[in-house]
């Protein structure tokens, strides 16, 4: 099993959600993240002052795949997420060594 | 020692000019009160910007109907019953009533500068020109069309330049999907849109009860306190009509319905304070909280994209109203109340419509598609209305 | 020319019609401040409910007193001095007041439709019988009970019904812990909260100083003015007994409790705004002040659960506010009003249970717990207060 | 029957004390816009601070003025127009001003406790002994000074006294950097900061056209609604001028310059509200929208840390609208109008800076350095303003 | 060493908080994340429209363990955080290798 | 490669971020958390009930890096956010297997 993370611009959440549902990925856990990386921020005006906004806003995804759900899971997530632009963010691979669902104690493949 | 006539015509002429002015400082605070109302129904990202826009367009609209519009509307008036500065006050703020409306239905994708254009020319022409004709004594005064303190002249008219600034500037980016769907697209702060119904409650008792124009005088004595009940009471079943219409339809007390149906009654009752019983006006009222549902829903399903519902809610509504005239008002025709709104909606829908396409082609109207989506607020203000709030980044 | 009795008559009339109107908005701008107040004392996730209560509570107060409470109350009312409308308009904003007590006390748990129905019989008819026998001139009248603007009869009344719907409710889920824990639930919105309490400081100008029903005569006149004067002393020393208190024994000034504070400096003040000096009306508003904390603190100790201390403000320290108008009107007696807070608390508590218990019986008072946990806001109204906003979910 | 002067004379009376009422509620209020405004522009570590600040300040400066600074400001006071009690009430809330112009300067660094000794101070004794000089009669007003609602007496007395504090404060932490580095700190709540300058805006109306102090008489009622209509045009073209500069300058419309030109707008019209024409009063606004923003600019530039921007709104704006004056009032001399403007700012600024430094000394004016990181709300108050949305901490 | 991460109910955090304290664990750190999964959503409405709401409000806990207390922790936490709706949540444990505390330098199981 | 975890007190993320900037490491994803640990929160008081805060807000930074920048990171990261106070926070080194940049499809090194 490994667990997949991958950072993405918030307004592909939807598109990146559809293309793993498309691949028999129904589960994951969102956290709103700030990325910090060649992307560009924005300017801001305040009182007359202007400053850069660098951490900018991203989503961060967390996935728990089987290992022969992988790179389907991979592929899915980079067609989905692209752009092209920088900033389009990045996809992490890490080994996962057990998962357990709480509800019903079932373990690895079968509490994913 | 007895005393002469003119003793008591000071005093009286005191009391109606205080009546006026602190019935315009009532309509000067219904400006923080579409402020509100729209801040909370956009989104976060969207709020600093109509923040901007409601604060610019009640000053402009101050400084083009006192360079402009009043002349426009009223040529040279006479008001010996009180202060002439009182009567300019009180008809200033009626101005930027009608422009507040506009913002609302307009929010979160149109051009700062271009909104702000069109208020120049809205509240120096296109408002006081109609307002001429009605207030100002002019053509539809004679034909006998009524509309006591503005369903018409001032929320129709402004909710008809918003329908056609609508049209050409198409919904927001996400609202409808391929066959049919309809996205909801929440308000950012529900505190906030309630905070801004109330002021307009409280303010609308000086649009209404203002616009009898003189308290002393037992009949405008009374007419002015009727005013002020019967405002409240269609505000009051407004608000019920639409929670038992929600209620029913849906299972849920849905709140920016409730509040749209509490300024539905405000509207509805604006054409007629005065004549009314307290329990016409609230049957008034009912008609109009179920009636701006409806129309809510209906304009949704034509894709018509109103955030903030002022088309339904000033616009339909405020037809409503003037043909609800007929019910209390002897003196009106249905006959005059349907040119009326005929003549009110046509110059306004189509005079903007001209001045908004004129617009588009040149400063544009819309923001860019990517500035719509990172929130007007980056890319008109250059600054953040929460900033320190992490949020949910809605599309 | 010398001119006639009635042209002066007239001026005073509409005068004092207009100071009535006035007043009554500044009390129908309190609805706003009890929305704005309880919005921001109740968490996040049960805030546009509150929003909703408030809306409707004040809409079918104005409904229920014009259909029924009115004529309960004052029968064939005459008003020589000012137009009728602009008493019924006076008195019907006092029910919405009655009410907006409650829906505070009973926030973030109480099924919305049980709470509407207990609305309509609170102003329909609890309110309305009770003040029929003071202000109405009935037997409480003539036992020399003295309440001026309604520290009884309006905010003890309101007190009362709430508290004897809090025993039928329990307290929030997660409130009191075994053994005599207490957890404190924090109100989601600070700023609201505090705006809440500076629009009811406002609006009680309006309360108290319309009070005294006319404004003309130099007697009358003085009074209006001495109501404002001590309407205001009291609420600033309230603040800031409230703030010693709590500086001095928990080394930290708490918001809350300092906003409390200046409610209930209002409240006492309310049953004899006119007859204090400025000095005695500061020291009674600072015994108020402090009352209050105390109160607030020994009702949590007892498990009353009262998310906004209502019970605190307006019942408690409205007895004592009843019993302070002794210091300073020579016409009070210790007994009449010891009879007037008995009779007035009694009848409050002992119908409003009754009518709670048949809600509780018949719809049920309290929603699912499963609502409560995830709020009101969704299984309520289906709609988030702030959608955007990431919020800490608090138990 | 013919009727005596008499019945004329206490209509007027009444009259006369029910505009001033209003007026002083009207200005009391303010006491709430400034609160928001100040909450807005704080960030929301400090908020629920400067809300209790906003609060005890207005509760304090009614206590002390009713106990000293009235008699102090006014000797004996006769008011044969009006009820002595509103005298008195339109007099305190324009203490309260005045120190919540300061509250906004001193925000988010500066200890609780000292600043409401201060505050006693300030209320009780620097401002009612200028404001003797002046309104009281003394000298200034024998040398010709005019200040009609007090753009010196309140603004600059008050902006003199924040300035002061400032010096001896320092800026916040992380406001300036090495080598010249600015670092905006942006508040934490736009749509509040936006409440609060409607509110002012709204409340303004009191302060300038109460400051007539009659209403009766056709030129006393006149003068009034000059005041109603040339405070809202200067407030206007405030805001307008503040957004074409900032449109001009930085290509971007910024919120809360806007929201200060508005009230740089205001303050610049309150030393002469009545004698301007329009025209004349929206050229002064839009002065002083241009001025305020270039004030606020400079003063960042000499690390002059005011998160609201009060020193430039009331103390740079107010003495050019002391100045303003001599084009409208063919009374006022530039001299005296120097003269004026040196004694009040050379007196607040000198005897404030000798009553922070001696608090300075005793208690400390500065909060801790990790009590200001944490926020002012967890060490001043135990509590959050906003406990339950996850915020951003910006350093 | 591992790294547990727990995704649970907002409403079981004190009870988890709680259960590891019984087994000796003092530390976590706690994130807000909106989770993806079998658990339906529910309705909401606004302006007459309904709409689902399907990422929903979860906590996420990550929880550095030493090897011998692995187990206890994730008992520890699948039995608080049970309450056999489902939504319960999982439970990742992942590879850890290295810790360090920053305010004194000590790593691995010290740091813990 | 590794991932790096950082959790660290929010007033030292400039520090971080320019001593990270200096060895080489411009990009990493920030989460808002909360932590629980050895510091003591601080009392609060709302109506006169007292009660303690004990999840404080702190920095998660996620930082995925070559082995060859591995110390250089760890070292810069510790350093910067020392204070010396309870709280300061840990670091924790992950394996990462693979990392992706979504906007070039480049893997490992080069998506860093
Ligand atoms: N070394 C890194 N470790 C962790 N996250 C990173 C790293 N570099 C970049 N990121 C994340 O990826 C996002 C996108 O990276 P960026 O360099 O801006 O553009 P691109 O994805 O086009 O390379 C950043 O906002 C950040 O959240
Ligand atoms: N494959 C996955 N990877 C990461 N997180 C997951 C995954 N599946 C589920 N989750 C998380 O676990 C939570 C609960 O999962 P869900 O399927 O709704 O119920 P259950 O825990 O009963 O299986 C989800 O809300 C999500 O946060
Ligand atoms: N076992 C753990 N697993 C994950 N995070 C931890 C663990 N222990 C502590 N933390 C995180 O580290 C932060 C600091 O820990 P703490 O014990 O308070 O102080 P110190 O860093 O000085 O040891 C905590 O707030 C928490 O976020």
């Amino acid at each position: 099993m490994q667990l997949v993370i991958a950072i993405i611009k918030p307004s592909k959440l939807t598109d990146v959600r559809d293309a793993l549902a498309a691949v028999g990925c129904r589960g994951m856990t969102v956290t709103e993240v700030r990325g910090f990386g060649r992307q560009q921020g924005h300017t801001e005006l305040y009182r007359g002052a202007e400053y850069r906004i660098d951490l900018l806003p991203k989503l961060r995804l967390d996935i728990a795949v089987t290992d022969p759900q992988l790179n389907a899971v991979i592929d899915a997530i980079v067609e989905a997420a692209h752009s092209g632009q920088t900033g389009d963010g990045k996809v992490f691979v890490m080994p996962l060594l057990q998962a357990i669902r709480i509800r019903t104690g079932e373990i690895n493949a079968n509490a994913i | 020692m007895p005393i002469e006539q003119t003793a008591v015509d000071t005093l009286s002429y005191a009391l109606n000019t205080f009546y006026l002015l602190i019935s315009a400082a009532l309509v000067m605070w219904m400006a923080a009160g579409f402020a509100m109302l729209e801040a909370g129904l956009v989104r976060s990202k969207n709020t600093a910007e109509i923040l901007v826009k409601n604060m610019l367009l009640y000053a402009i609209a101050c400084v083009c109907y006192l360079l402009v519009g009043y002349r426009l509307m009223y040529g040279d008036v006479q008001t010996p019953s009180h202060a002439p500065a009182a009567n300019f006050f009180f008809q200033v703020v009626f101005v930027a009533t009608a422009m507040s409306i506009i913002s609302g239905a307009v929010a979160e994708r149109m051009k700062l500068k271009s909104f702000l254009v069109f208020c120049v020319v809205m509240c120096g022409f296109i408002y006081p020109i109609q307002g001429s004709w009605s207030w100002g004594g002019g053509f539809l005064a004679d034909a006998g069309f009524r509309d006591f303190a503005g369903s018409g002249i001032v929320h129709l008219v402004g909710a008809a330049a918003a329908l056609a600034g609508v049209l050409l500037l198409g919904p927001r980016k996400g609202k409808y999907g391929h066959s049919g769907a309809i996205y909801p697209i929440p308000g950012a702060n529900m505190p906030l849109a309630s905070l801004g119904t109330f002021i307009l409650w409280f303010g609308w008792f000086g649009f209404n009860a203002g616009s009898q124009l003189q308290l002393t005088g037992i009949d405008n004595t009374n007419a002015v306190a009727a005013a002020f009940v019967n405002t409240n009471a269609a505000a009051a079943t407004g608000a019920i009509a639409a929670y038992v219409v929600t209620q029913w339809r849906w299972g849920k007390a849905d709140l920016t319905m409730i509040l749209n149906g509490a300024l539905a009654g405000l509207v509805a009752i604006t054409a007629a304070p005065v004549t009314p019983s307290p329990y016409l006006a609230s049957a008034i009222g009912a008609g109009a909280g179920v009636l701006v549902i409806i129309s809510i829903y209906a304009l949704e399903r034509l894709r018509i994209d109103d955030p903030v519902g002022a088309i339904s809610v000033h616009g339909v509504v405020g037809i409503y109203g003037l043909l609800a005239v007929v019910w209390s008002d002897p003196e009106a025709q249905l006959l005059a109340q349907l040119i009326g709104i005929g003549v009110l909606a046509g110059w306004s829908f189509a005079v903007s419509a001209v001045v908004w396409w004129l617009l588009k082609r040149s400063m544009g109207l819309r923001i860019h598609a990517e500035a719509e989506y990172v929130g007007a607020d980056v890319s008109e203000c250059g600054l953040e209305a929460y900033p320190e709030f992490v949020s949910v980044r809605r599309p």
